[in-house]
């Protein structure tokens, strides 16, 4: 039984529907909107599994069904839905992983007042992401894309009522929408020059080589490759999304959010969306890679861009204090390493490592949420510790994500996964920096789980509140049980004795055989070396000797307490952008200011045009500067906003004729200019 | 439909009383010379359209008084000419030397202006209807547009004649008779887009066309015989008593107890034209009504044909008149609340479920056999008559029959 | 017949802008409306012409001439026009004729088609299916529009919960 | 000088004074109407290209027109839903009074 | 139902409709100059002067010109002059009468108080009510010429009334005269002491 790609759209509308139903739904509507969301998630999950089924039997072909969304001009805007392994495998992935972070929700939101609108959210939340990966138009995932980041803005600042959850909500939207800003330019670029957004449409989409071929043979400024510059911008929202440097400020704040949240955003959606664009666009990303007299590849760009941000994950993870922030950072490096295999090329790999990530970071996510609810919403590890007897079943399952992430061989799917990447990397000719990032990046995250783990599981309890830790009830602990029989299980199917998984998402015949388990073995020893040792490190500086008190020093902060402070600051990232762009924004409200100023004395509607041309500026610098710090810019932003306001007189009259002048004026120069 | 009538009918086409009209403009713009032959041909009919309503409208009045007297067990108007037929003539010279009296504070050029744009768009409404099987005046695609945009002009006019009169009552009147006419309008419209939806066209001859044809020869095939277009009919109906002002609506007027509404001011000749507005206003509705819902000049049976297609509409419209007049001689007047009431929260919900059921009706039309035409007609009576009795429960819940303590 | 026709639109549309009555404004605005439809009959744009009438005539101008009466403009107690206003008026005229003066020269430098022949043909059934059909999303949008817009109104036009009916004199 | 150049002098004139009537009087309604008239011109302009264009069986310039006139109904219910709420708050429709929104 | 009840109203007026041409009960009018309505015995209208004799309706009329009634009516519509000489009434005792009796019946309110207030029974109520005229000041100025009817009109009009009164006025007459006789008689008796005077009470 299969799905066929017309009724695809059935696995989005789904969540959707269910979202529409907790929407109408009233406060005390809690069972009804839990039990859509679930049934609706349930439901998509065997659709996808229907999908999945389908898209194997011929994993070469790229199913599509092409619409008309309506008339513009001579030809019409088409939307379609795509199927193939890639859309299937993920449809899965999501929907499973984001089933189980639903029924730990019912346990975990229990207490909150407002368990329906989460829920409403969530389904939200999974809907636009389904939609993302099903659709077969640029424009189509442009959409579903936004609608990602509305949901994340929503679920990240659920709580609203803190602060801290309204600026990270913030933060996280207009992050994002930097890097979204390049995503619509390069659709709109891409849609001028290729005159159609269909990933594939029988030789006319974008991915197809008539059009690649098309895109190649453009060159623009610099000596770019039309098809580069179109897929750097378009990168630009990938790294946006996915947390790449140097966007990646606004994931570790996304913590804000309810942990279920953290989890669906770090483990299967949002993330994952940059990874999925760029592995669905590969085609055109890969275009420029025969060409040899071009500047720079955009792969290249993927892969150092990659390659920077797994290693910086990984240091800033180190120093970590809140198990969630800890877990963050580490996404982003293992985001990193995903962009470094996609950049090298191996795009299958990255999408292997994206599936086994997205199990394992779901099982650590929601294992951290079990510990917060059961030390009563404490997240700061030099606070837990000792849990381990307090919460068999969270610290057994907990373990086996944190070994499958850490990459421990051969048992664990992170290995596998990891060791991919890191094979496609050793072949990468261009430039050995993503293998020696990776490599380093593979100890840093064997040490910092190390550390994870020992801090908050061993040593003895540190704080009330984790000496009362409770066991979860088993509502969450089932979907950590079955997360974590995944963490294990899931690496099976990308051996390289076995690359099944690969082999089906390239659509290329598979080639198993057992004396390729050891391909590359001298790359493999290096990385188990390297595992090794951060484990061991870690034990030795936490496990052995776990600390005494919350107050105790950092072992490692003893030894060297000023690289330990630097990391803790996450390199200073946030306050660099606060210098930085929010100065200069500042810079610019103050001349903006004193422009209006000066301009005040003369015609009013001269005054309404130049305020409305600075509130641009100032906009555009809003947008600039909010990523880094808003209080630096508030200021001047204030002050600048009451000089513009002096400009809107509430006068109608004043509007309207500042509009006809204006008109005339521009007329006035059509006409000089010539223009008929 | 069976093939072979179980009367020989003649062909209607060649009918020489069918044919007698054309024969008639033919003649006459045959008088004129041929560069000529159009505008003579359009300036008779609009001669004749004007000669002919002005004087159903003199005998309407007449007839109207003459039914609602024998309604109230008294002969009517019968001693002016034999039976009181120049009753109307008498009338007219009576408004004609009546004085014009004109308040010193109104606006003169308006007070004028208002009788005078109200039956000229009440005349406008007639020249789209099908008075024949080849007798429409103007032929317009979007002819039913035309109708409605013209009578909807006609609220100009009330509010000119209540605003220019610089009476309070009068503008006050003006303004209660426009929120009527707005509130009516509405489900007017609604109760009229089914008949457009499902004839698939705007044009009256198209809907008329479209109501051709008999089932076994015997049972037309008009909207009103189906179950939307009954429910259609009734709200149109009841819309178009209320839009001409009609009893038990006449609250714009309400001559015993408003003096007249928005025509205090008015006299003499000027208020017989607001009322033979009035009169054209409801016998161009009944047209309308006869074109839309009770298939225009279709005979009711095929043997019936061979009455020309004038005839039968003409007689249809009469009767509709006369159960205008037979409603005015029976229900009281209802109260401004009662009346908007009535139009907000029963005709409009209503007609927008009519609107359901005809396009229930319209994709059900591929049914066949006779369970499905069972289901099909089960379904759509349902249609109608659920929330019609539903929402006649609520108009009319807390309110019981009055017991009168002292009467007999 | 194109100069009747713009007679017939601008003199009342002029005229209506100069009144001081407001209802007389209106009601000349209405003449001006239904000279704009006699221009799309002529262009033989039935159905506009009809839809136009439709609204203006018997829509637009009654909520107009309801608005008028709904706020008490007393047209004798209009204040007379002071320096202030003379002055927005003057430069109202001095800026609409600019507009005017580069609208006018912009259409007099271009070169238009010569006349065509007979008005197009657009029967209501060819713009129902163009409606229903190429236009179906902005119709649905339209009709989405319209019904907010009409919430809206009666919103913003409803009494607030504590006002008495008949309001303050 | 062709038809259409008639047409849209004619459209230019009703836009003018349109624009006019909305700078230079100070009642708010009339501001409205104002405001229709120049809605009324664009229409015009629609019908006269639609009538002498290239292409007149498109009709797309009367299905904008339809559509204008739809937005332009939704503008007066709405615009002159404001204007009641204006005289109830402030008592009068004078415009260049009405300030209370100034930044 | 709702409309149930329009219905049967509807009904109603049908039945009234079309019964009006067939069934006399639902078409009661008479058209007047026609058919002379049958008015009943208490309807009255505009008062008259009643005389006794049809013939010479100005030589017996039962009016002694008391004027009672002119003061008495409230609109004040009755002008009476007295004559200067006197006649015999019906009785044959000298009476005055009036010269001048005119009701304006355009004023007059139909209050039927001249009538009560008459001792004479001399003034009674008519039943004319068809006396539209197209002369609005002096058409319905009535003078006694006007105002006379005969006795035999007012049997023919109020019969009941009229044979009281009659009786009435036959009775007071009858004890007139014969108090006239018996004062006659005493008169008479008077000359003669034989004959004693009837006993009389004591003063």
């Amino acid at each position: 039984m299969t799905l066929s790609v017309q009724h695809l759209w059935l696995i989005p509308a789904l969540p959707l529907a269910a979202a529409a139903v907790g929407a109408v739904l009233p406060r005390s509507g809690r069972v009804p909107a839990a039990s859509a969301a679930i049934a609706a998630m349930g439901a998509a999950f065997v659709l996808s599994c229907l999908a999945l089924n389908g898209a194997l039997a011929d994993p070469a072909r790229h199913a599509v069904h092409n619409f008309a969304w309506f008339d513009l001009g001579h030809g019409a805007v088409m939307l379609g839905w795509l199927l193939d392994p890639l859309t299937a495998f993920m449809c899965v992935m999501v929907t499973f992983v984001g089933l189980l972070i639903f029924v730990f929700s019912l346990g975990y939101m229990r207490d909150d007042p407002h368990f329906a609108r989460f829920f409403c959210f969530l389904s939200l939340f999974a809907a636009a992401m389904l939609g993302l990966l099903v659709a077969n138009s640029l424009l189509l995932l442009f959409i579903c894309w936004e609608l990602v980041g509305l949901a994340s803005y929503l679920l990240i600042g659920f709580w609203f009522h803190r602060p801290a959850a309204a600026a990270a909500a913030k933060k996280a939207f207009l992050t994002t929408r930097l890097g979204d800003l390049g995503f619509l330019l390069g659709l709109l670029w891409l849609y001028d020059s290729a005159g159609s957004l269909l990933f594939y449409d029988a030789g006319r989409g974008v991915l197809e080589s008539g059009v690649l071929a098309g895109l190649t043979a453009q060159t623009v400024a610099g000596g770019l490759a039309l098809s580069t510059a179109i897929g750097l911008l378009l990168f630009c929202g990938a790294v946006g999304k996915s947390g790449q440097f140097p966007l990646h400020v606004w994931l570790p704040d996304a913590m804000e959010g309810p942990t279920p949240v953290s989890a669906l955003i770090h483990a299967a959606t949002m993330v994952a969306a940059g990874v999925f664009l760029v592995a669905r666009l590969y085609p055109l990303m890969a275009a420029d890679q025969a060409l040899a007299a071009v500047p720079v590849h955009a792969l290249t760009v993927v892969a150092l861009i990659g390659a920077v941000t797994a290693l910086l994950g990984a240091v800033i993870a180190v120093a970590q204090d809140d198990i969630k922030r800890v877990l963050a950072f580490s996404t982003v490096s293992q985001l990193g390493y995903m962009m470094l295999a996609l950049g090298v090329g191996a795009w299958t790999a990255a999408i292997f490592h994206l599936l086994t990530h997205a199990f394992f970071k779901a099982l650590l996510f929601l294992g951290a949420g079990s510990v917060i609810h059961a030390a009563h919403h404490e997240q700061d590890i030099r606070r837990l510790g000792g849990l381990r007897t307090r919460l068999p079943a969270t610290y057994r399952t907990f373990v086996i994500g944190m070994m499958a992430l850490a990459g421990v061989p051969f048992l664990f799917s992170g290995f596998w996964s990891k060791e991919a990447i890191l094979h496609a990397a050793h072949g990468w000719t261009v430039s050995p920096l993503p293998l020696w990032a990776g490599l380093a990046a593979v100890a840093l995250t064997a040490f910092y789980m190390t550390r994870l783990v020992a801090e908050t599981f061993f040593g003895s309890p540190r704080s009330p509140a984790a000496a009362h830790a409770e066991e979860s009830p088993a509502v969450m602990r089932i979907p950590l049980v079955l997360l974590a029989g995944c963490a294990i299980l899931l690496g099976f199917l990308g051996t390289p004795a076995w690359p099944w998984l690969q082999a089906r998402l390239a659509g290329a015949p598979l080639h198993g055989s057992l004396e390729h388990l050891f391909e590359g073995g001298g790359l493999m020893l290096l990385s188990i070396a390297l595992v090794g040792a951060g484990i061991g490190l870690g034990w030795r500086f936490y496990g052995r000797r776990p600390r005494a008190s919350a107050a105790a020093a950092d072992p490692l902060a003893a030894a060297s307490p000023t690289l330990m402070a630097a990391l803790a600051a996450r390199l200073g990232c946030d306050e660099f952008y606060a210098a930085t762009v929010g100065r200069l924004h500042a810079l610019a409200a103050a001349v903006a200011d004193g422009l209006d100023r000066w301009v005040l004395g003369a015609a009013v509607s001269g005054v309404g045009l130049l305020g409305q041309f600075g509130g641009v500026v100032s906009r555009e610098n809003d947008e600039g500067a909010l990523n880094g710090g808003f209080d630096a810019a508030g200021a001047g932003l204030r002050g600048a906003g009451r000089s513009y306001a002096r400009a809107q007189t509430g006068r109608v009259h004043g509007y309207l004729r500042a509009l006809a002048v204006a008109f005339v004026v521009l007329g006035l120069v059509l006409l000089a200019g010539g223009v008929p | 439909m069976p093939p072979a009538p179980i009367f020989a009918t003649l062909d209607p086409d060649r009918a020489f009383l069918e044919r007698a009209p054309l024969l008639v403009r033919d003649f006459v713009t045959g008088l004129f010379p041929p560069s000529l032959q159009w505008l003579a041909g359009n300036l008779l009919a609009v001669v004749v359209i004007v000669l002919f309503f002005a004087s159903l409208f003199a005998l309407l009045t007449l007839a109207e008084r003459k039914i609602l007297g024998r309604i109230q067990n008294r002969p009517g108007p019968n001693r002016t000419g034999p039976a009181g037929l120049l009753q109307p003539l008498a009338d007219a010279v009576k408004t004609l030397v009546k004085e014009d009296i004109v308040p010193r504070a109104a606006d003169q050029v308006l007070h004028f202006l208002a009788p005078v744009v109200l039956v000229s768009l009440a005349l406008m409404a007639f020249a789209v209807l099908p008075y024949g099987r080849h007798l429409v005046p103007v032929e317009l695609d979007a002819a039913v547009l035309y109708f409605f945009a013209a009578g909807a002009a006609t609220e100009l006019a009330v509010f000119m004649a209540g605003w220019a009169s610089r009476n309070k009552y009068s503008l006050l009147a003006a303004m209660r008779a426009l929120a009527q006419l707005i509130s009516y309008e509405l489900p007017l419209l609604l109760s009229v887009v089914p008949v457009v939806m499902l004839a698939g066209t705007l044009s009256t001859t198209g809907i008329v066309a479209a109501q051709a044809g008999w089932t076994y020869g015997v049972i037309p095939h008009w909207h009103v015989l189906t179950p939307w277009g009954a429910a259609g009919f009734l709200l149109f109906f009841v819309s178009a008593l209320a839009e001409s002002n009609r009893s038990p609506f006449d609250l714009p007027e309400a001559e015993s107890e408003l003096i007249a509404g928005h025509l205090t001011e008015y006299s003499g000749f000027k208020y017989a034209l607001f009322f033979m507005a009035e009169y054209f206003g409801m016998t161009a509705l009944c047209g309308m009504g006869v074109t839309l819902f009770l298939g225009g000049w279709q005979a009711p049976c095929a043997f019936l044909e061979f009455i020309p297609s004038y005839a039968w509409f003409f007689a249809k419209l009469l009767l509709l008149l006369g159960v205008f007049m037979w409603i005015r001689g029976t229900l009281p007047r209802l109260r401004i609340d009662q009346l908007t009431r009535f139009a907000w929260k029963f005709l409009v919900p209503l007609a927008l479920i009519n609107l359901g059921t005809a396009a229930f009706w319209q994709l059900s039309a591929g049914w066949s056999g006779p369970a499905l035409q069972l289901a099909r007609w089960l379904v759509a009576l349902a249609l109608v008559a659920g929330p019609f009795t539903l929402l006649g429960r609520r108009l009319s819940a807390g309110v019981a029959p009055r017991t009168y303590r002292y009467a007999a | 017949m194109i100069l009747l026709l713009a007679l017939l639109i601008l003199v009342p549309a002029a005229a209506a802008m100069l009144r001081r009555n407001l209802v007389h404004s209106a009601l000349l605005l209405v003449l001006s409306w239904a000279g704009l439809a006699a221009f799309y009959l002529w262009s033989g744009a039935e159905f506009v012409a009809f839809a136009q009438v439709l609204v203006y005539v018997g829509a637009v101008s009654m909520v107009v001439l309801f608005a008028v009466l709904l706020t008490r403009q007393n047209p004798d107690r209009a204040a007379p026009p002071d320096a202030a206003a003379r002055l927005r008026a003057g430069a109202a005229v001095l800026t609409a004729a600019a507009v005017g003066a580069v609208i006018g020269h912009a259409i007099l430098a271009t070169p238009l088609p010569a006349a065509a022949g007979a008005p197009p043909v657009l029967t209501v059934r060819q713009l129902g299916l163009e409606l229903m059909g190429r236009h179906a999303g902005s119709l649905l949008v339209i009709g989405a529009l319209l019904t907010v817009a009409l919430l809206g109104a009666v919103v913003l036009a409803a009494a607030e919960p504590g006002e008495k009916p008949g309001g303050k004199p | 000088m062709s038809p259409l150049h008639l047409c849209l002098l004619l459209s230019t004139g009703l836009f003018c004074i349109g624009l006019a009537g909305a700078l230079s009087r100070s009642n708010a309604i009339l501001v409205l109407l104002g405001i229709e008239l120049m809605l009324n011109a664009a229409n015009l302009n629609f019908i006269a290209f639609w009538r002498y264009g290239p292409a007149p069986s498109a009709g797309a310039g009367v299905v904008f027109v339809i559509f204008t006139i739809a937005v332009a109904a939704a503008e007066a219910a709405v615009g002159l839903a404001l204007v009641i709420a204006l005289h109830r708050h402030r008592r009068n429709l004078r415009l260049p009074e009405a300030t209370r929104l100034k930044g | 139902m709702l409309g149930s009840g329009i219905i049967k109203g509807l009904a109603v007026t049908a039945k009234n409709l079309a019964g009006s041409f067939h069934d006399p009960a639902r078409y009661v009018t008479q058209e007047f100059p026609e058919v002379q309505p049958q008015l009943p015995e208490n309807s009255r209208n505009f008062p008259f002067l009643v005389a006794d004799d049809g013939a010479d309706p100005m030589g017996t009329l039962r009016c002694v010109a008391c004027q009672i009634c002119e003061k008495e009516c409230p609109p004040q519509c009755i002008y009476i002059e007295k004559s200067k000489d006197k006649k015999p009434d019906a009785a044959g005792k000298l009476q005055l009468y009036p010269a001048v009796f005119a009701i304006d019946t355009s004023v007059c309110m139909s209050c039927q108080i001249c009538v009560e207030v008459c001792p004479f029974d001399a003034i009674k109520m008519d039943q004319v009510f068809a006396i539209a005229t197209t002369d609005r000041f002096n058409g319905l100025l009535l003078n006694r010429e006007q105002l006379a009817k005969s006795n035999q009109y007012y049997h023919s009009i109020h019969p009941t009334e009229a044979t009281e009164v009659d009786a009435r006025l036959a009775a007071e007459r009858k004890a007139a005269e014969e108090k006239a006789r018996a004062a006659a008689a005493a008169k008479a008796a008077a000359p003669k002491p034989a004959a004693p005077p009837p006993p009389q009470p004591p003063a």
